[in-house]
């Protein structure tokens, strides 16, 4: 629930200076820089606050104003289950850190350092986070084109003699040559330690995509470590600030590709949130019903990946197997297997087809013997226990630190759901439990993922069962201003038609404000924290991702430990590239 | 379909049996990059058995004959590419696996390459994002199509090789 | 209400480590999978149809005679013969589209002053494939079909135009129009993977 | 005269066993392919002759006449040494391993094997570790840093599990009393005269030692795929790199079960319902079992961490195997 007026009193009487807003069922503060060190500490050690987990942090650029930038920081509260948002206006372009606080804030002000240029007084290493070393520009910043500066000639070389397709260009944006890698790579570490710098990844078969992690090694125990992210930026925040925030929606699912149906229902809660749009029951239902299915689908490719990348492979292909099912339903409902944009704002884009209930009532009710395959050839396996137990061992404090969420933040013992503590959808009306773990080490994150598999099984039946009552329900509130029309009423109604027009070409005009939304990925909580100026675009939206922050404690748990015991440890971190650079 | 007409016959010059060998073990690097990775990883696996067709994912670009560029290729990780590319033996191949990789694909953004064929040649673009499993396998059967049309000395249109750096210089 | 459940954390008994009694239930379920029959769909000899939701290739449906209401109304002002794509270039899937640069949609005034399209070309390799240009259309023009074998051997290839387009339309129209709105339509080559599903 | 038959018989079974050894181990991998196939519910290669059969054709072809890259800062000497290095002693094993009884061929008598030395088993003991010669230098002759970890990872598994094989083997030596591979078979007679039923512990200990040598799940460090990209042949192509696998996998996996075969399994022992070929027959079914209950193993467990392997080696099977020698002798002691 959020802060009650007396603890609101409290802080206004300490912080006289103190702007209020509350908004979207959020608490906005905004404090003076100089204060911002004092209030943030305030919140997070006063017994009755206890805002002591660290969310996300970012910036907003307003060229116009001055100063320019803005700092936007998510704080969280274990004892009263609510988030508040503390901004601060960046004077003279710096802001003060936040790592004495929360080690978490050293990625995110990084990433706020690369991509606006705001500095950050007493960071430890202040580097690129996404970028390259030796990149000229920063490119969140109002004044920078998303499609960047073409400055090098580079043809295809293919296509030397004939111009491919109407929209290529001989000219594109800087490419970094090795020399500016190996400077990247230098930033990261003053000066050699031990024997040998290995490079593990970014293009290596066991680093989940393209995360590029720096070892420090001596014999095999890694001494030191630090993690290169970019590989995959592919500028989506960037992308969305000049799309309507339909068209948003393909782009949040290229971003957890594993879970896209989860990253599309996170979205376009927000943004209804933001709207106040109010989609139909059935498509409560849908959505519950598809997220689940996605969550069971990211966890097998998952347990798959870990398996294999711990010599197991033929666990990889048996949960390929189950995937294959669950694409199948996706592709049958959605109409494509992987990215399926198939949530729409006040809704879903089709109903349910003829025959899709038998086939997951058929999938549910095989899927917990397959459980039970993998649960033999792994829970109990010594082997598999050797390699897991003990490997990784995060603790409560160090969740709250480094702002852990999810599967990982469970293992821990902290109770944090999104779907219980913040219930979206029909999560409210669903009854299921949160698998928690006792020591926090990789074998409790696998024994937790493999119970949230079970669980989502129990949801999606509650699901089919509600599902069957509403045969004939509509599946999209189009009777709202803000929801696109579905193609039959376009078709047949000239009303329709211009509405669709209207919003197709000027986009939902959001009422100005903002709004930090998130949901439960199953890779941890995905925020999203979108400003409307009240155009039809957002102003800034900001991809708050679990796989990010929950990267983040790598480098400190794996010191002292070997190269096998990273792979366990990455594996049970499970982070997805796509989400991790957005 | 190169698979389909030679169940097993042993054709009769050497270039075409060394042709044959090739594109019935085409061995790519097990590299994934984004989105189209996980339906690599689903075309090796049970349903779509690459197998099959000889083919088996190999970790070191010492020992593959393909590379199948499967994701978005970002200006960053772009000369590491260029640089397995170039670690891989001779005769190589290279399939441009879904938009993103082929033309830049839905982010015409700053970070982006658009186009990995503007740092390597590519043999067989599939479009698709990503594409299924079955266009994979299709685009797969169009390269083994191709290496048996170069062998046979019939037309294909050639890749120019014009000497490159190995990542583009800067104009400063 | 938060209802929490800890997992418990299972440990190997004496016995069971003397006698390998964990390696050999993992090893009964892998040979319980080696007599089970292949899930393998042969790919060139037998291909999965894809849904009739499937989002393929883009294709324009054709004026056949069974249009919707909103072209007859948008009709008037083009210059469209039977057997042509019914685009009226309203350049409603270009807007609609997150990446606008991959259409390159051209229309002619022709004396008579009605409008005729020339050019309907798109990129495939720039498309997402998330179907908002089909959401978009007014007349049910831009569809997307089954068709995923689209591999070519230059970028040139992979732009498709807007005679292959109405071409493809028509050929999808005839194969599957008639289809019901169902999950998928081949349940025997799917019987591989998903074993006898009971339809109700 | 005689010497002139000797030598030239020698010289004929070499050339079949090498020959024969190359076909075989090429199409071992598709064996295992097939296996590992089926086991994953897919039918492994297939469409490359009738269900596959021509592959490891296809596959031999290829890695032939594949560009044969030598990097530059490699240490070219023992870099080609140790592809040699890894293959040769694999195959030279063979030279004392006995097939079957000898037999009558148009009144030659002649021995399915190239030499019966009383000392074979030592010698085969001893080619084996001369390959681990192979991994170390490829490791270090690469002048990479994955490779240099991969292959003193193996040399790690490698010199524990030496030590245990060792030991493992003098049990049934010690119960058949001699060293010559021949004779222990004739030591072992009748179904329950099979050496497994009095050295079960000396099997087992065997079994992880050939899982451990031949670099299969759950010991095959030196390659863990996700951890060093493909281990200490990372930066070997073409032939040099086929041999690695060949010689690792497949002959060396080979030779070793025949190894078990003769030393627990009563070699080509059997009812004669085969006739003449029975033993033969006998020997080939035993060997085809142990080689793919190794597959099996190798395609259900996931993989131990270096150390861990080490720790077992030296502080679980070298006691057992000691445990294992005393009880032994205690018992010949007994019963005299």
């Amino acid at each position: 629930m959020p802060l009650t007026k007396e603890k609101i009193e409290k802080l206004t009487e300490k912080f006289p200076d103190l702007k209020i807003k509350f908004e979207n069922n959020l608490y906005f503060f905004e404090i003076k820089k100089q204060n911002l060190i004092k209030f943030l500490t305030f919140l997070k050690e006063t017994p009755d606050f206890e805002y002591k987990m660290f969310i996300d942090m970012t910036c907003v650029d307003y060229p116009l104003h001055k100063p320019r930038f803005q700092g936007v920081y998510v704080l969280y509260s274990p004892i009263n289950k609510d988030k508040v948002v503390i901004k601060t206006w960046a004077e003279d372009d710096s802001l003060p850190t936040l790592i004495n606080l929360w080690k978490g804030a050293k990625w995110a002000e990084r990433e706020a350092y690369d991509m606006f240029g705001v500095n950050f007084e007493g960071h430890e290493n202040l580097v690129r986070m996404f970028m390259w070393e030796g990149y000229k520009y920063f490119p969140l910043r109002k004044d920078f084109p998303k499609e960047g500066i073409p400055e090098v000639y580079l043809p295809s070389l293919n296509e030397r003699n004939n111009i491919p397709s109407h929209d290529y260009s001989p000219y594109h944006t800087e490419v970094p040559t090795m020399e500016d890698l190996e400077r990247t790579e230098k930033a990261r570490f003053e000066k050699k330690q031990a024997q040998i710098i290995l490079n593990w990844g970014p293009l290596h078969p066991g680093t989940h995509g393209t995360i590029w992690f720096l070892f420090d090694l001596e014999g095999e125990v890694i001494k030191n470590c630090d993690i290169i992210l970019g590989q995959l930026h592919r500028g989506i925040e960037k992308l969305s600030e000049d799309l309507t925030y339909t068209q948003i929606i393909p782009y949040t699912d290229r971003m957890d590709y594993i879970s896209a149906i989860c990253s599309n229902v996170a979205y376009v809660n927000a943004v209804e949130k933001l709207l106040n749009v109010e989609p139909p029951e059935k498509a409560k239902w849908i959505r519950t019903m598809m997220c689940e299915l996605q969550r069971i689908n990211s966890h097998l490719l998952w347990l798959g990946t870990f398996a294999l990348d711990l010599g197991a492979l033929t666990i990889f292909l048996y949960t390929f197997r189950e995937r294959e099912k669950i694409m199948d339903i996706i592709e049958g409902i959605a109409g494509i297997r992987l990215n399926s944009s198939f949530m729409r704002i006040g809704g879903v884009r089709f109903d349910l087809p003829e025959g899709a209930i038998p086939v997951i009532k058929h999938f549910v009710k095989d899927f917990p013997s397959k459980l039970k395959e993998y649960e033999d050839i792994l829970t109990k396996n010594r082997i598999w226990q050797k390699r897991n137990v003990g490997v990784g061992i995060i603790n409560e404090e160090q969740v709250y630190q480094y702002g852990l969420t999810g599967a990982v933040a469970r293992a821990s013992g902290v109770p944090y759901d999104i779907r219980m503590l913040q219930p979206t959808d029909s999560y409210d009306k669903v009854d299921f439990e949160i698998p928690l773990g006792t020591v926090g080490d990789s074998y409790d994150r696998y024994l937790v993922r493999m119970e949230e598999m079970r669980q989502s099984i129990e949801i999606i039946k509650q699901c089919i069962e509600k599902l069957n009552t509403l045969e004939n329900d509509d599946y999209i509130a189009t009777d709202n201003p803000y929801v696109l029309p579905t193609l039959q009423e376009t078709f047949i109604s000239i009303e329709a038609m211009v509405k669709d027009f209207n919003l197709r070409i000027y986009g939902e005009q959001a009422p100005e404000g903002e709004i930090y939304l998130s949901g439960e990925n199953p890779r941890g909580e995905l925020g999203f924290y979108i400003v409307s100026k009240g155009e039809g675009k957002p102003y800034r939206l900001r991809i708050r991702s679990g796989a990010f922050y929950n990267l983040q404690i790598f480098p400190e748990i794996i010191k002292g430990r070997t190269i096998a015991d990273a792979v366990v440890l990455l594996g049970s971190i499970d982070p997805v590239v796509g989400e991790t650079d957005r | 379909m190169a698979i389909m007409n030679n169940n097993g016959i042993i054709l009769t010059t050497v270039e075409e049996v060394l042709s044959w060998g090739r594109r019935n073990s085409l061995w790519p690097v097990s590299i994934g990059l984004a989105c189209c990775a996980i339906e690599m990883m689903h075309t090796a696996a049970s349903r779509f058995d690459t197998d099959r067709l000889g083919i088996i994912f190999r970790g070191s670009p010492r020992q593959s004959d393909v590379l199948i560029v499967a994701g978005t290729v970002v200006n960053k990780v772009a000369p590491m590419l260029k640089l397995i590319y170039d670690q891989m033996p001779d005769p190589k191949w290279v399939i441009s696996m879904g938009g993103c990789a082929s033309a830049g694909g839905p982010f015409p953004t700053y970070s982006t390459l658009q186009g990995v064929d503007r740092i390597i040649p590519v043999d067989v673009y599939v479009p698709g994002c990503p594409p299924t499993p079955q266009a994979l396998l299709w685009g797969i059967l169009q390269l083994q199509k191709k290496i048996k049309a170069k062998r046979e000395g019939k037309e294909v249109q050639e890749i120019p090789v014009i000497p490159q750096p190995s990542v583009p210089l800067k104009t400063k | 209400m938060v209802r929490v459940k800890y997992v418990e954390r299972p440990v190997l008994k004496t016995y069971e480590k003397v006698f390998f009694i964990d390696f050999l239930i993992g090893m009964k379920t892998t040979i319980k999978n080696f007599f089970r029959k292949t899930i393998t769909t042969v790919y060139p000899r037998e291909k999965l149809t894809p849904p009739k939701r499937f989002r393929g290739t883009h294709a324009h449906r054709i004026k056949d005679g069974n249009e919707p209401p909103s072209f007859v109304v948008l009709e008037k002002f083009m210059e469209i013969h039977e057997g042509e794509s019914r685009c009226v270039a309203c350049y409603m899937c270009q807007q609609a589209c997150p990446m606008p640069t991959l259409f390159k949609i051209e229309a002619v005034q022709l004396p008579n002053g009605k409008k005729r399209v020339t050019t309907f070309d798109m990129n495939l390799l720039n498309c997402l494939y998330c179907g908002l240009c089909v959401d978009a259309c007014p007349v049910d023009c831009i569809i997307m079909t089954d068709n995923h074998e689209s591999a070519a051997d230059n970028r040139e290839q992979c732009v498709i135009h807007k005679d292959d387009m109405s071409e493809r339309g028509f050929d999808f129209d005839r194969r599957r129009l008639k289809e019901p709105d169902r999950i998928w339509i081949d349940d025997e080559t799917r019987t591989k993977l998903w074993g006898q599903i009971k339809w109700n | 005269m005689e010497i002139l038959g000797t030598v030239l018989g020698i010289t004929i079974k070499s050339v079949i066993f090498i020959v024969g050894m190359f076909l075989l181990a090429a199409y071992l991998t598709l064996v295992e392919r097939k296996f590992a196939g089926h086991v994953q519910q897919r039918p492994g290669p297939l469409h490359v002759g009738f269900h596959g059969l021509l592959q490891p054709i296809a596959d031999a072809l290829k890695v032939l006449t594949k560009e044969d890259i030598v990097p530059q800062s490699v240490d070219r000497v023992l870099f080609y040494l140790a592809s040699l290095l890894a293959f040769v002693p694999a195959i030279m094993i063979l030279a004392v391993i006995p097939f079957g009884e000898p037999i009558e061929i148009f009144g030659f008598k002649i021995n399915p094997y190239i030499t019966d030395l009383n000392v074979g088993l030592i010698l085969a003991l001893a080619f084996g570790s001369i390959s681990i010669y192979g991994v170390i230098f490829a490791g270090w002759a690469s002048n990479s840093k994955y490779p240099m970890i991969g292959g003193l990872r193996k040399a790690a598994v490698l010199i524990g599990y030496e030590v245990a094989l060792g030991f493992a083997l003098v049990g049934p030596i010690m119960l058949a009393g001699t060293f010559s591979l021949r004779e222990i078979v004739e030591a072992q007679e009748g179904f329950f005269g099979a050496f497994i039923w009095y050295q079960p512990i000396a099997f087992i200990v065997f079994l992880f030692a050939i899982l451990a040598e031949t670099g299969r799940t759950p010991f095959d460090v030196q390659e863990a795929e996700a951890e060093l990209v493909s281990g200490y042949n990372t930066e070997y192509s073409g032939m040099k790199f086929g041999l690695f696998p060949l010689a690792e996998w497949y002959i060396a996996t080979f030779v070793l079960s025949a190894i078990a075969v003769i030393l627990f399994f009563g070699g080509w022992n059997g009812p004669h319902i085969f006739g003449a070929l029975s033993p033969y027959i006998w020997f080939l079914l035993k060997l085809g079992i142990v080689f793919m209950s190794l597959l099996w193993i190798h395609w259900t467990l996931p993989r131990y961490r270096v150390d861990q392997i080490t720790e077992i080696a030296w502080k679980v099977m070298l006691p057992l195997t000691f445990v294992n020698i005393f009880i032994t002798a205690i018992i010949i002691m007994i019963k005299g």
